[in-house]
């Protein structure tokens, strides 16, 4: 098994990378201890790891939803370890959170224009995009999104932030709760995104799946990287997979 | 058959007219505290007081116009004089915010909170007005009163029962209708009113989304200190202007809002009539009328009344409970935090 | 100063009748001045007034600061309370057990005549019961036999009404509707409704002027309701005729006065410094005015001394005196002569502590007040 | 430790009061911090423990009021044999209506035809009710109106009043709750501030009641009077060697009297609410405040949880009401103003910090203080700013005048500056 | 054990579930799975009395318990989670668990007044059960925390905590499986079929995860728009066309180049 924890990336340097963050919520105890993610422009990169181990943290911290006593991000080469969330928003990044990720009063169609909050430019076919990605998200398009199932309202989510037309994507497990057609579905659609030259940073439980189509996974245990690898370099490895794949 | 016409005439001069006006200088009230309800999230409690500041600033200009002899002939110099009284307002709630507000939101405190803090709010405004213009009551209503009133009406109809329409009144219901609707298409249709109710639904994805929450919150503020200073203002112009009676409005206004369910304007409007009229007309004595209806010999001589009127304001809070009962959040289906 | 006298000036400067009791605080403190500048009384003691505020309606506040103007002012007497539900609480929580003498310039409620008071507690404003027979005489010749009534809905107007709907029915009249209406609220449409549903010739309208009652009568006006009203006290005064002018002409009214000249003198006395027609006003300066006069028979400012000869300065025999002469009371008193104090209400002490109230009649003829005689 | 050391804080305000103005000053404005106390108390279990928005403070205490009048008046002989009966009748019928209502929306499915019936029921007995119920008022309002004109009270020791304060309340509490505890957060709130605006409406018209806003006054004190002990020898005498002169000492062992009684109640009720709070109820309490999807779905039965502490609160607050108007010694209905009895308490509750019953004692006891004690300050400020100015400076004046206006002003400011620095109360609830 | 009779549950004009009928055998594990918007939570909630059914009913053991309240049924023994979690934030992770069992003595006021000492015993038995609970779950580290602050992962855990607390005839599960890593997934799985033995639990849980359900469930059942599409083991199931058609789907289409 071999350890690359802080070895630095292969290939050119990464578009979004936060790096050796540390930090906590309010007062609280420090959650993450110098983590560090990051994904090549047009890339996936998928973090795992147990309940509570800091996956959700991290994503919120690379998107400056809580500060960090140390570390910093940087998006494409420029530091924006001090920029408030919705000015990551204008530059381009895009986030899903894990809970609470969708506008519940609001119809279904509203929170995809929404998503587009920023955007100048006509919307329309994003949404019909979406809509051929989630069909029955076409079919609810008048409903209060509040009134969704589960799995709905997780699709509402992606939606929401596909129509922000980001050049960096972040999803805090995504897939929880959806059924495998639509997760399948998904994933295809991710690895089209990323083939536009998205990149894309994901949490995933769906582990193997995710990590199936990672370039780039990492195994996070309490805030800090335990494993960092190839998503198929991590799936080979018997004792990642004992620990946090479920075998 | 004149007689039916008598009848008809005063149940439009002493319910119908009165209560549409009262209802919709109501719903002005409430609309303002529906908004706040609807994207800030909490009962601001000082919005009697604020729509007493608009006043009283609208007041203080009107009263400088007044003596440079600027007027609008038939309308009210107030009327004239409002944007002024909006700016002040606007002015005095953003600073409210700044200083106050913004820092339980920044904390996220429960909406409680900033309920009782907006008492606080309360009783510096209230003191505020005071201050400045003093307790008593003023009078800046100039222009025509009357559309038609009583007295001209009998001699127009021959009727022994008169009509009073006042302009106050008359402008106050078409505001009232045009304000709602603007609001109502403002907050469903225009992408900056999605984004208030979006920010007011879900504060962190809001931010998400890029969405300003300062922008937000700002607009909000601005939009009630324009519709308090139009309440304020025009309800002075049909009564007259008291600070204390300002506060006792607050009542009222506050079961307009929640019988229409806050945050909904078509709640605001609906709930204002409903109030009014369940405080005008249950309470009436149909003595009159029947006297017109009835022939002579059944003529009532008690008073045909349900309730006296000292019980109008009991009467208005039992039919909001009983709307309640059926409609656990107002009738156009209001949010609740 | 050789020696200063604290009075209590005890009135609902906030609450429902905030806007009355800046012009009665004045007219109590018009009579201090007129004491101190003439430097009579008790050999060269000045009197000086301690506001505070009874808010009208909050019975503990109020007798925590009248509790606090004694102990802490070391006050020698309270002019007031205003309302009648505060006057009750105070007198009985805080004046009678530390033998502090009150005297209201406005408290009218007939039941504090039972109060237990130990012989402190005074009023210069008559009982309700009194006033309300002089309306229904007034009326009653003027030919008036059928009215509608509404009254503020506190022990005034209540009281008020109940005493006069007696006496008006007792000398024949009806009353077709006795509706209350509640000070400071939004709307008075519902009440005008059923008042003029109910009829009558006249609206008499027990309420205050710069409140409830304005409103009613505004609202009655502009609906065609009625357009001649009767006013007792508590509605006349300079801010009824600004308001409404020549829209009520012909109604009519009645408040405490005097042919005596008193009212007019204090009228002048007042100039700008007290509005001398706003309610209460000049049975404040009586009110002040005895309780220094009182003072001043008694030789000492003690309200154990001083409370007994409140009656005997208010009442014949002696010299009468008039608003503007305390100087000469003053004198007189201190020759141990002999004083009947008329004032600026005719000030006349009976039974337990009340004033036995002269009235005088007034009609609003083109738009001005007008006094029609006295009785 | 925060909290001893706040409550330290508070008391010595007290003491300092009790220095530098005197000792009857503070002593007054301890007893009626006590009664705020518990009606903070009250409000505090029904928001801190269940998070109901009760706003009906006020109506509640106005209903212990009056029950302290109806045990502790003496009757009116001559008001009962004139419609005393005929009001119960009446009542009963009225009663009847509601419980025919009742009955009728039990048995029959529901559908227009019900809410039909409902209704005229309803109405029918509406008329009923007056029906009976009117001739009995004017009977009784007639006699000797300036003085009685009401029914009395049933002339017993006005202490038994503070327990029957707590049953009205209760009672209203309940039926209400049976109602309107289907509403939530500010839903609630403005339907329970309109049926508090109702009681007080009742209240100030019913007189054959309680005399309506004509006051009742003279109420029988459970503490003797202070002047009959200024005209004991034996009291005088012990004053004089304390070397207090009777009055005040009079005025002053009386204030105490009454701080023991409240004090003896304040206790006993705290101690239960932190009984119960640190209890499982307790636990139950939060988690159904918390999530009541969840709390049901764990078996707890949130409606009747939800009533049960609806009808406590309340209960607590109607206490209070009985020994106010004990204090005071009248009843004034006019007085019964939301924003003195339904706001001011809630103030009290939020700043002292809801859902810790120590928190809103304290509470209780500082923004009493405050509002009674900022006059002084408002009038103090004033002159300091208008020092500089000559006396005939007409914006002095003005000032001066308004000075009165201060006091709500200052007392906003307190309460804003309280909340900003401590932002979930004083003390907080964890 | 529960029965369900032309169950139909529809929201304004939505049929959300549509005359479905289906028995869950004492003793199963039985799996409810099916496209997202099936109905199959819609149905849990109507059956643990959150929604009033529009029509049909439900059956407890032959008795009729249709439209019972939430805390009637769970003195029944009939207990679910929640697809979101429903934590009770402002408690600490054990108090959570704490308030579950039912008729505790010092649930009512009088006791909590006055028998304190019996109640101190009662509370330290719970304690300890709860930090049995946890310990099993694996967040015994979060005992004194906030549940407001847990991931959502371990909030997923405390909602099955909870069912743990009290002995329960059945346990509906919504997606307990839903955002926990895989690996505690196996040992909650380990859990349920431990329960489901030692204390002849019934359970009927919700996943969209496969192996996890084709592991545990025996029957499985298939809902689609409302009604059920089928019924069965786990892996015929897994082989039926129109499942698969409609939830299953034949897996990733492009694949990536690494
Ligand atoms: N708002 C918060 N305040 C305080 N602590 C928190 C908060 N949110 C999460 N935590 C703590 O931080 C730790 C990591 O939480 P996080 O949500 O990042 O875990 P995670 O890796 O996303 O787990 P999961 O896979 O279950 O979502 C957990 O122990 C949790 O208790
Ligand atoms: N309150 C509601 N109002 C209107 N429609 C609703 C409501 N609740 C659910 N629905 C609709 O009912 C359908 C079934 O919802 P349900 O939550 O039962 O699906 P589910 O089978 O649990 O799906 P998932 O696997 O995603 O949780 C969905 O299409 C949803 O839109
Ligand atoms: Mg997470
Ligand atoms: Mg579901």
């Amino acid at each position: 098994m071999t350890e690359h924890a802080s070895a630095p990336l292969a290939g050119d340097a990464p578009f979004l990378i936060g790096e050796a963050m540390s930090g906590g919520y309010g007062t609280g105890p420090d959650i993450l201890h110098g983590c560090t993610i990051a994904v090549n422009r047009g890339e996936i990169a998928v973090i795992v790891g147990p309940n509570g181990a800091g996956k959700s943290t991290a994503m919120k911290a690379v998107f400056g939803m809580l500060d960090l006593h140390s570390g910093s991000v940087r998006l494409d080469g420029q530091d924006i370890t001090a920029l408030s969330p919705q000015e990551r928003v204008s530059r381009g990044m895009g986030f899903v959170p894990q809970t609470s990720n969708i506008f519940t009063s609001m119809t279904v169609e509203e929170n995809l224009e929404m998503g587009a909050f920023l955007r100048r430019d006509d919307i329309r076919p994003t949404m019909e995009q979406v809509y051929d990605l989630f069909p029955i998200l076409r079919d609810k398009r008048r409903q209060p999104a509040g009134e969704l199932s589960g799995g709905q309202r997780q699709q509402v989510a992606v939606g929401r932030a596909l129509m922000t037309k980001p050049s960096v994507l972040m999803l805090d497990e995504p897939t929880a709760g959806v059924s495998p057609i639509v997760m399948d579905e998904l994933f295809d659609r991710i690895i089209e995104i990323a083939r536009t030259g998205i990149s894309i940073l994901m949490v995933e439980q769906n582990a193997r799946q995710a990590l199936e189509i990672a370039h780039r996974g990492y195994v996070l245990v309490q805030g800090a990287n335990a494993y960092t690898d190839t998503g198929k370099a991590l799936l080979a490895d018997p004792e990642v997979r004992r620990t946090f794949l479920g075998g | 058959m004149s007689d039916i016409l008598n009848a008809l005439v005063a149940i439009t001069n002493f319910i119908l007219i009165p209560a549409t006006a009262y209802g919709s200088q109501l719903a002005l009230g409430a609309l303002g505290v529906t908004l706040i309800y609807g994207i800030l999230r909490f009962s601001n409690f000082a919005h009697g007081d604020t729509m007493a500041f608009g006043a009283m600033s609208t007041i203080l200009v009107t009263w400088w116009l007044q003596s440079q002899g600027i007027g609008l002939g038939p309308l009210p110099t107030a009327l004239l004089a409002l944007p002024a009284g909006v700016a002040a307002t606007v002015l005095l709630v953003l600073v409210t915010d700044r200083t106050v507000y913004r820092f339980y939101r920044r904390a996220k405190a429960k909406p409680v909170f900033l309920v009782i803090v907006s008492m606080g709010v309360m009783f510096v405004y209230n003191g505020l007005v005071r201050f400045i213009i003093g307790p008593d009551d003023q009078n800046f209503a100039d222009g025509a009163r009357f559309l038609i009133s009583a007295r001209d009406f009998k001699q127009m109809t021959g009727l022994d029962e008169g009509l009073a329409i006042r302009s106050s009144q008359a402008i106050t219901i078409v505001t009232a209708v045009i304000v709602v609707a603007f609001l109502f298409w403002f907050l469903e249709r225009t992408r900056t009113g999605k984004s208030m109710r979006a920010f007011s639904d879900n504060e962190d994805l809001a931010l998400l989304s890029g969405i300003n929450p300062e922008r937000v919150v700002m607009l909000t503020w601005v939009l009630v200190a324009a519709l308090a200073t139009i309440a304020g203002v025009l309800y002075g112009l049909d009564k007259s202007f008291k600070p204390f009676t300002y506060f006792q409005l607050l009542l009222p206004i506050f079961a307009a809002a929640i019988v229409g369910g806050l945050g909904s304007p078509l709640g605001a409007i609906a709930g204002g009539f409903i109030i009014a009229f369940s405080e005008v007309a249950i309470t009436y004595a149909f003595k009159k009328v029947a006297g017109y209806l009835l022939p002579e010999a059944w003529e009532p001589d008690g008073l045909v009344q349900l309730l006296s009127t000292d019980y109008k304001f009991a009467v208005s809070f039992v039919i909001l409970v009983i709307v309640l009962l059926f409609r656990p959040t107002g009738l156009f289906r209001g949010k609740a935090v | 100063h050789s020696n200063e006298i604290k009075i209590g000036v005890l009135l609902g400067f906030t609450g429902p009748i905030e806007s009355l009791t800046p012009s009665i605080a004045a007219g109590a403190e018009l009579a201090m001045t007129e004491v101190n500048e003439s430097g009579l009384l008790l050999d060269g003691a000045t009197v000086t007034p301690v506001r505070g505020d009874s808010t009208c309606v909050d019975a503990s506040a109020a007798t925590a600061v009248a509790e606090r103007q004694i102990t802490d002012d070391g006050i020698k007497g309270i002019m007031g309370a205003d309302c009648s539900g505060v006057t009750g609480a105070v007198l009985a929580n805080v004046a009678v057990p530390n033998g502090i003498v009150m005297i209201s310039p406005s408290a009218t409620s007939p039941a504090l005549s039972e109060a237990e008071d130990n012989g402190l507690f005074f009023r210069t404003a008559p009982s309700d019961a009194r006033q309300g027979e002089v309306m229904a005489d007034v009326l009653m010749e003027q030919g008036v036999k059928e009215v509608a009534v509404t009254y503020t809905n506190n022990d005034y107007g209540k009281g008020l009404a109940d005493a006069f709907q007696a006496a008006f029915e007792k000398a024949g009249g009806k009353v077709t509707i006795s509706a209350a209406h509640e000070d400071g609220k939004g709307d008075y449409s519902a009440e005008v409704g059923a008042l003029d549903s109910a009829g009558g010739e006249r609206l008499v309208v027990v309420g205050y002027v710069d409140q409830g009652g304005s409103g009613i009568v505004r609202a009655a006006l502009d609906a065609g309701a009625f357009d001649t009203f009767h006013f007792p006290d508590g509605m006349i005064g300079d801010a009824l005729t600004e308001k409404f002018g020549d829209e009520i002409e012909g109604s009519s009214g009645q408040l405490p006065g005097t042919d005596s000249p008193g009212g007019d003198k204090f009228k002048e006395l007042a100039g700008d410094a007290a509005d001398a027609s706003s309610p209460f006003t000049p049975e404040a300066y009586d009110a002040a005015a005895l309780m220094m006069l009182a003072m001043q028979a008694a030789g000492s400012a003690e309200p154990g001394d001083y409370k007994d000869k409140i009656e005997m300065v208010a009442n014949a025999p002696g010299e009468q005196i008039f608003p503007g002469e305390l100087a000469k009371a003053l004198e007189i008193l201190k020759n141990g002569g002999d004083i009947d104090y008329v004032g600026a209400t005719a000030v006349e002490l009976i039974g337990p502590g009340e004033s036995a109230g002269s009235y005088r009649e007034i009609t609003i003829k083109d738009g001005k007040i007008e006094t029609v005689k006295y009785r | 430790m925060r909290t001893v050391f706040l409550f330290a804080l508070v008391g010595l305000l007290f003491v300092v009061t009790g220095f530098t103005s005197s000792w009857n000053v503070a002593l007054g404005i301890f007893n009626m911090g006590l009664i705020s106390a518990i009606m903070a108390l009250g409000v505090n279990m029904q928001w801190g423990y269940a998070g109901l928005f009760n706003v009906g403070v006020v109506g509640f205490v106005a209903l212990g009021g009056l029950a302290a009048v109806l045990v502790g008046m003496p009757p009116t002989p001559d008001a009962w044999s004139a419609g005393g009966p005929r009001i119960l009748l009446a009542l009963l019928a009225g009663a009847g209506a509601v419980v025919a209502t009742i009955a009728l929306r039990r048995a029959m499915r529901p559908g227009w035809s019900r809410a039909l019936a409902t209704v005229a029921v309803l109405v029918v007995g509406f008329f009923l009710f007056r029906a009976i119920l009117d001739p009995a008022v004017e009977a009784i309002e007639a006699v000797n109106p300036s003085s009685t004109g009401y029914l009395g009270g049933l002339g017993l020791p006005v202490l038994l009043g503070w327990p029957a304060g707590a049953l009205l309340a209760a009672g209203a509490a309940w039926a209400i709750g049976k109602t309107a505890l289907g509403l939530r957060s500010d839903y609630l709130a403005i339907a329970t501030l309109g049926i508090a605006e109702i009681i007080i409406a009742v209240l100030k018209n019913e007189d054959w009641l309680s005399r309506g806003v004509k006051n009742v006054i003279g109420l029988p004190r459970p503490v003797p009077y202070e002047v009959d002990l200024q005209s004991s020898e034996s009291f005088v005498a012990r004053a004089r060697d304390w070397g207090i002169d009777p009055v005040t000492a009079s005025s002053i062992t009386v204030k105490l009297a009454y701080a023991g009684l409240f004090a003896l109640v304040l206790l006993a009720l705290l101690w239960l609410a932190q009984m119960a709070l640190n209890s499982p109820w307790g636990r139950m309490m939060r988690a159904i405040r918390d999530n009541e999807t969840a709390a049901a779905a764990m078996g707890k039965d949130v409606t009747a949880r939800h009533l049960q502490i609806f009808v406590l609160g309340s209960a607590i607050c109607g206490i209070a009401g009985a020994m106010m108007v004990t204090l005071d010694g009248q009843l004034t209905p006019g007085s019964y103003q939301p924003l003195r009895f339904t706001f001011l308490v809630w103030v009290m509750v939020i700043v002292g910090g809801s859902g810790n019953n120590l928190g809103a004692v304290l509470g209780g006891f500082l923004i009493w203080f405050l509002w009674v004690q900022v006059e002084p300050i408002g009038l103090w400020v004033m002159e300091l700013v208008t020092s500089g100015m000559d006396g005939g400076n007409p914006l002095r004046q003005h000032l001066i005048e308004s000075a009165a206006h201060m006091r709500l002003l200052t007392m906003g400011v307190i309460l804003l500056v309280v909340l900003r620095f401590s932002p979930r109360g004083l003390l907080p609830e964890r | 054990m529960i029965e369900v009779r032309n169950m139909v549950k529809s929201f304004g004009g939505f049929r959300a579930v549509d005359d479905a009928s289906l028995t869950i055998e004492t003793g199963s594990i039985t799996g409810l799975i099916g496209p997202n918007g099936a109905g199959k939570s819609t149905l849990f909630n109507v059956i643990a009395g959150v929604h009033k059914p529009t029509s049909g009913q439900v059956l407890m053991d032959g008795e009729d318990i249709t439209g019972l309240a939430p805390h009637q049924l769970f003195h029944k023994g009939l207990l679910r989670s929640f697809q979101i979690a429903h934590e009770f934030s402002t408690m600490t992770v054990r108090e959570n668990l704490m308030m579950v069992p039912a008729a505790q003595t010092g649930e009512t006021l009088w006791n909590a007044w006055f028998r304190r000492g019996q109640i101190a015993a009662e509370e330290r038995a719970l304690a300890e059960k709860a930090d049995e609970v946890l310990d099993f779950l694996t967040i015994s580290h979060l005992t004194h925390e906030l549940a407001g602050n847990l991931s959502g992962g371990q909030k997923k855990l405390l909602e099955l905590g909870r069912t743990m607390m009290v002995d329960a005839k059945i346990v509906f599960l919504d997606e307990v499986g839903a955002g926990v890593n895989r690996t505690l997934l196996r040992t909650i799985g380990e859990a349920i079929q431990r329960l489901n033995r030692e204390r002849g639990y019934t359970f009927c849980l919700i996943e969209h995860d496969m192996d996890f359900i084709a592991r545990l469930c025996d029957p499985v059942i298939v809902m689609a728009s409302g009604s059920v599409l089928a019924q069965g083991k786990a892996d015929e199931i897994m082989q039926n066309e129109a499942v698969i058609e409609a939830y299953l789907g034949t897996g990733l289409k492009n694949k990536v180049e690494t």
